[in-house]
């Protein structure tokens, strides 16, 4: 059996891992992929907690936070488009004016 | 429908009028102001008839109701409450019947002038404002009428704005008018924190148990009594506060007669005889008005009697009119004050209109020594004057002949130096009657001063001439109901006013018939005395001398302005100037203004470099708000980590 | 050995399943190409290849030998690692998506073992499969951006797109299926539709059951093999491989071997949609007729010994000695099973199910080649707005009118 | 050393590994990659916790379609490798270690408090697919449909946002 805060550690380390990206990286595309990297180590955490608490509303969030972050897919990869057309750039650091 | 139920729409007509001819009226016809105007004002005179016959209808009594509540504020309650007693009564039926007369006179005098429908939407609004103030059942919507018919006096002198010295004269008024109303409104607050309550009928029951305050002591009322004397002062032109008057008449003439001569002025007048119980608590208060009154009375007298403007002198005569009024109120005889009111409202509307009547012959001209010889050109206008002259001049059986004789009999018979006062009043008298008599003869005598060439002199229309004429009729018969008190009779006015004013009269009755009448022949010798002076001194037309010794005194109104000028306005010019704008206003208003804008600036300057509109740096920042959130969150989990101890 | 072997045996059993599937998938992978080629060129009038080996049955091993000895080129400015990785997943991952469904109803212990004839038999074998298929895409995504070239990039383009836009009507289509069964376990839903005597008609497809809940799934069927059709990239939606827009779309960089492996994955793919038709709609094992018709055990003999004489016939007409030699062999071979199934009627009834269902399985293999020998490509707006206009709503509908019908008679 | 431990720790590392270069790859295609290896060693976690039904749902939405979505977009733009900017100071001195100070805040805090909670069941009833879907349709109904409202809203947003205007 392996003990749940394994787990959760495991979660918390993955969701630093995904502020590290957040911060560290600059093409906008990765970025968004570090959010959805901290979405899943949220996921994680909440199916350790149902689990061991045996509770299944935690996995009831889980489909909710995969159903939000598809939308966050949707909608985020189109402004990324947007942006990429008016800017010509993908990276944050060249995307810093409001209007052009 | 019972009108007195709905006694608000006397009121509420002529605001309605205002607001019709106010919004719409500029591009209305003249017929239709016309129409709206009078409409709204005689449909009020009608009503206020009706209203008035119920009144008797219901035995006299006291009708009083509360229509709106207004304002609740803790112990504090003012409601729209209007009330109606033989005194308003009276108010009323001068107010709306004059004033109805001077709509029609308006309507041909203001033909041709600018601003038609200003001038009727201004009109309409003094109407609703001064029966605002004359129904009113308590201080504070009186007070509201009281501010209202300034406004709208300072609106109509000033009517000619682009002339400097009406708009000069149009704040003038407004300003020393500021002055009285500063001390009515402290008597206000006086009376409020003694009897905590504005309602007239509450005050002056509290106050009926009082017992009257030493003579020449001073207790609340007494200066409860002054405060609201030096309002009464502003509004109704009593020394000192006299100095806007000859000015207001910078304004058109049917102003000058309704506002300046007939109601407005008179509001003061009211205002004491309504609280005259807070004055016969106070006697002292009440001498201080019966000498202020005397005096105004002689010394407006004196002045008007070099004046060559026509309307000036009529506005000297309406100042000392309201001193004889004020003396009698002084002297306890307040039906008599508000009787001479009310003929005076007859005969000064009637001097006035029929002024502008000859100014309006005579093409705008003012000046008496440019007229003369006017009597045979304009008749219905001289004969009318003529009834006036003779009325204020007080000759019987014209109306000021009862209402002064009742006056100066009360100051006679009054304790306290009441023979000094007759006498003044009694030289005022004579006065009175000499200046007018010179108006009558420089204006409608002797030879013309104008040149015909350019003026050619016409009566003016019918609308014009019929109210002079109604108007004439009243100063002839206005005084007649005391005419049986001459014959021992009873005085039926006084008996009307009674329930109100009450007992009052005791001291100015008493006293035989006899003395009453030597009074009377007195008086007449007086009137008659300054006409044969100045027929004396008119007749064979007089040149317009140069002006010297006691004349140019009299003339520049013993250097009144001036004085006031050098004393009151020019340090208060300075100060504003000087202290209030250069260094409070520029070094510490705008200093605070300035002030907040640069720190917010210099805050902006600074906390502006973290809006880099760099991602990553907000990543930065989201993540330091992130370790704050989790570090509290987390607190009480993590400190026993900080002594080692682990929880279970 | 033996305890060894029962410690063991939840190791070794599994590993031995795969290779023999394996084993057999490749090979039916590279005859399919065989019979792929030969049904379209007898559509087309033409003789197909038959020079390798009698009826060119020997090709696919020409094909392989080829494929091994042919020299592989690195295209330049490639982005190595996913061109290479890109074959190999999706080989991976088609060769994965068989290992969950289940060719036969049996259950056996081996060594203390239980097992079936399925590699593993999950409950929730039906997510299993399509979370793999889900992945199949990757594949083709990524070979036609890693190999550097704009046909292949066009192809990965589109065939991501397309896989994703039909994903939704494919998951939908089964739905249907799902409210039926109730269960995501392919062996429990084939058993649902096991309905003794109604045979076929207890199949999804026609959706008569005994306790009347059912409902016909004609439309859940149709949207599902278009959908799936369109998910393994054949005509008439092979827009990712267009020959005559993309050279050869997001496989052209690529020869050889890994050229092989996406080939072996899209046939791989197609057996296992083929398998899931079969299951999900088409009753998967079961025999289409009633239970109580025992004679229908006879069928595979009577389809195996007539086909094996003719083999053998047919081999003798040849003059080369592989004709002469091998196809008699194949053919005696094919009559003896026939016959032995006859003698032995234990082994005739273990292999029902599985005659059934590789029966139906290479029907729809069969209709996939004469699709393509028959019908005409899309156009790429045409290809999408048919997904999304189309398709999904169909597949939506068919959700609702199931989920209806199915509470209307339940109640 | 249990079997459950040895495939934990496996999956584990991979994760852990998978989110790592996830970082330290230049190109976002290989991100992407690195990522869904992440989603697909969590999905085994899942399945080793018996969550059997969010591991198939983590694999298909995931890692079939929004990253295939991911990708697509980054082969769209046809991204290059990222370039090396260092325009913000504060991102590039403060930014990792404050990440790494969020990262052992949780993660202490997750160690001092949840030691006491018991180890999770592998499969069973618990969270069989129908006693979510049950749940999911009674308890957290309006949830649920206010999701399937986002999703249209998602939907628009995302024709808005990505046709062209002409």
């Amino acid at each position: 059996m392996v003990p749940t805060n394994y787990y959760l550690i495991l979660s918390a380390i993955l969701f630093g891992l995904g502020t590290v990206a957040f911060v560290f990286k600059r093409n906008i595309i990765t970025i968004f992929m570090a959010i959805e990297l901290m979405l899943n180590a949220v996921n994680l955490a909440f199916v350790a907690f149902s689990q061991s608490l045996g509770k299944p509303d935690g996995e009831v969030f889980v489909l909710f936070v995969i159903v939000v972050a598809a939308a966050e897919a949707a909608v985020g990869l189109g402004i990324i488009i947007l942006t990429a057309r008016t800017r010509r750039s993908l990276n944050v650091e060249r995307v810093d004016l409001l209007k052009l | 429908m019972p009108i007195l139920d709905y006694l608000w729409i006397i009121p509420l007509l002529p605001l309605l009028g205002s607001a019709l001819n106010g919004l719409f009226g500029k591009n209305w016809p003249n017929k239709v102001v016309n129409t709206v105007a009078l409409g709204s004002t005689g449909l009020s005179f009608v009503l206020a008839i009706e209203a008035v016959r119920e009144f008797f209808a219901n035995g006299q009594q006291p009708f009083r109701r509360e229509f709106v509540e207004w304002i609740v504020a803790g112990t504090f309650h003012a409601g729209f409450n209007l009330e109606l007693d033989q005194l308003s009564v009276v108010m009323l039926l001068v107010v709306t019947g004059v004033g109805f007369l001077i709509h029609i006179y308006s309507t041909g005098y203001m033909a041709h002038e600018g601003g038609y429908y200003r001038f009727f939407s201004y009109l309409n609004l003094f109407m609703f404002f001064m029966l605002i103030l004359v129904l009113a059942a308590n201080f504070v919507l009186l007070f509201v009428g009281w501010e209202g018919v300034g406004l709208c006096s300072y609106l109509l002198v000033g009517f000619y704005f682009l002339r400097k010295s009406a708009a000069d004269a149009g704040k003038k008024a407004f300003i020393v008018n500021r002055i009285g109303d500063f001390g009515f409104m402290l008597g206000m607050f006086l009376l409020f924190r003694t009897f905590h309550s504005l309602d007239f009928s509450a005050v002056f029951t509290q106050m009926a148990t009082l017992p009257p305050e030493e003579m020449g002591q001073f207790g609340v009322l007494t200066i409860a009594a002054l405060l609201l004397f030096v309002g009464a002062t502003g509004k109704s032109a009593q020394i000192p506060l006299y100095v806007w008057l000859p000015d207001a008449m910078e304004g058109p003439t049917p102003v000058s007669a309704l506002i300046h001569a007939a109601t407005m002025v008179t509001a003061g007048v009211y205002v004491v005889a309504r609280s005259h119980l807070l004055y016969t608590h106070a006697p002292s208060a009440m001498y201080v008005v019966a000498v202020v009154g005397c005096a105004t009375a002689f010394f407006a007298a004196t002045i008007g009697l070099v004046q060559s403007d026509i309307k000036k002198v009529l506005a000297y005569s309406t100042v000392s009119q309201l001193g004889y009024m004020f003396l009698g109120c002084g002297v306890g005889a307040f039906s008599a004050g508000i009787f001479h009111l009310m003929t005076h409202a007859f005969f000064k509307a009637l001097l006035f209109l029929s002024a502008g009547s000859v100014i309006h012959a005579v093409g705008g001209e003012q000046d008496m020594w440019k007229m003369g010889g006017l009597a045979s050109k304009i008749k219905v206008t001289f004969w009318c004057m003529l009834f006036g002259t003779i009325a204020i001049a007080g000759f019987p059986p014209f109306a000021a002949f009862f209402s002064k004789d009742a006056i100066l009999f009360a100051a006679y018979n009054s304790e306290a130096g009441g023979k000094t006062l007759y006498a003044v009043g009694l030289l005022a008298a004579v006065l009175t009657s000499f200046y007018v008599f010179r108006l009558i003869w420089l204006t409608f005598f002797t030879e013309p001063r104008y040149d015909e060439h350019h003026v050619h002199v016409h009566e003016s229309p019918k609308n014009m001439t019929v109210p002079l004429m109604i108007l004439a009729f009243l100063s002839l018969t206005g005084g007649w109901f005391a005419l049986p008190a001459l014959f021992g009779g009873k005085d039926y006015f006084t008996d009307f006013l009674a329930p109100v004013l009450g007992s009052v009269e005791a001291a100015g009755t008493e006293g035989s018939a006899s003395l009453e009448h030597t009074l009377s022949l007195v008086a007449v010798a007086a009137a008659t005395a300054g006409l044969l002076v100045a027929w004396r001194m008119y007749t064979k037309g007089a040149k317009q001398g140069p002006s010297t010794g006691l004349h140019k005194v009299l003339y520049h109104k013993y250097y009144i302005d001036e004085l006031y000028q050098a004393v009151v306005v020019s340090p208060l010019v300075w100060v504003s100037t000087n202290v209030l704008w250069k260094v409070i206003d520029v070094g510490f208003i705008d200093g605070i203004v300035n002030g907040v804008g640069t720190v917010s600036r210099a805050i902006g300057d600074t906390v502006r470099q973290t809006q880099s509109g760099n991602t990553r740096s907000y990543a930065v920042w989201v993540l330091v708000g992130a370790i704050v959130v989790f570090a509290i969150i987390f607190w009480p989990i993590l400190h026993p980590a900080l002594f080692g101890e682990v929880r279970p | 050995m033996s305890d060894f072997l029962t410690q063991y045996a939840y190791l070794i059993i599994p590993i031995i399943k795969v290779l023999i599937l394996v084993v057999i998938v490749l090979t039916v992978d590279a005859y399919l190409t065989w019979i792929e080629r030969k049904l379209i060129a007898h559509i087309q009038a033409r003789w197909g290849p038959h020079r390798v080996g009698p009826h060119g049955l020997l090709q696919p091993l020409a094909d392989g030998l080829k494929f091994i000895f042919k020299e592989d080129p690195l295209p330049s400015h490639v982005d190595k690692v996913t061109y290479f990785l890109a074959p190999f997943l999706a080989l991976m991952l088609a060769l994965t998506s068989l290992g969950v469904i289940p060719f036969g109803p049996q259950r056996f212990k081996v060594f203390g073992y239980e097992t079936g004839i399925a590699i593993a038999d999950v409950n929730i074998s039906l997510l299993v499969l399509f979370a793999i298929t889900a992945l199949a895409v990757y594949g083709v995504a990524l070979a036609g951006w890693a190999s550097n070239s704009k046909y292949s990039l066009l192809g990965g383009l589109r065939s991501s797109a397309q896989m994703i836009s039909y994903e939704l009507a494919l998951t939908l289509s089964v739905v249907g299926v799902l409210l039926l069964a109730g269960t995501f376990s392919l062996r429990d839903i084939i058993e649902h539709q096991d309905n003794g005597n109604l045979g076929l008609l207890g199949w999804n497809i026609f959706g008569f059951s005994k306790d009347g809940a059912g409902f016909t799934q004609v439309i859940g069927f149709l949207c599902f093999y278009i959908a799936a059709i369109a998910e393994t990239n054949r005509i008439p939606f092979d827009l990712a491989e267009a020959e005559s827009e993309l050279v050869a779309g997001f496989h052209t960089e690529y020869a050889s071997m890994k050229f092989a492996m996406f080939f072996i994955a899209e046939y791989t793919s197609m057996i296992t949609i083929s398998c899931l038709a079969t299951i999900l709609f088409f009753g998967g094992w079961l025999s289409p007729f009633p239970a109580s018709w025992t004679f229908t055990y006879y069928v595979p003999s009577v389809v195996l010994i007539p086909l094996g004489l003719w083999v053998i016939f047919d081999g003798l007409r040849y003059e080369t000695l592989l004709g002469r030699v091998v196809l008699p062999g194949v053919g005696t071979v094919l009559a003896v099973i026939g016959v032995a199934l006859i003698v032995f009627p234990p082994v005739n009834d273990a292999i029902q199910g599985v005659f059934w269902f590789l029966a139906k399985v290479f029907t729809f293999l069969f209709i996939y080649v004469w699709m393509r020998g028959t019908l005409p490509r899309f156009r790429y707006d045409q290809l999408m707005s048919f997904g999304w206009k189309f398709l999904l709503p169909v597949s939506i509908a068919n959700v609702v009118l199931t989920s209806a019908v199915v509470l209307w008679r339940m109640h | 050393m249990t079997g459950a431990l040895v495939i934990f720790f496996a999956l584990a590392a991979l994760a852990v590994l998978g989110a790592i270069s996830l970082i330290v790859q230049r190109h976002p295609i290989h991100s992407a990659l690195s990522l869904i290896v992440v989603m697909v060693a969590l999905a085994g976690l899942y399945l080793l916790m018996g969550a059997e039904f969010v591991a198939a749902v983590q694999i298909i939405v995931y890692g079939g379609a929004i990253m295939v979505l991911f990708i697509f977009v980054i082969m769209l733009l046809n991204a290059g490798e990222e370039e090396r900017t260092n325009f913000s100071r504060l991102a590039t001195f403060a930014g990792v270690p404050l990440a790494l100070a969020v990262t052992g805040l949780i993660g202490a805090g997750i160690a001092r408090s949840s030691a006491s909670l018991p180890a999770p069941e592998p499969g069973g009833v618990l969270t069989s697919t129908r006693t979510l879907s049950t749940l999911l349709f009674s308890e957290f109904v309006y949830p649920f449909e206010l999701t399937s409202f986002l999703i249209l809203v998602a939907i628009l947003g995302a024709i808005v946002l990505a046709q062209r205007e002409n």
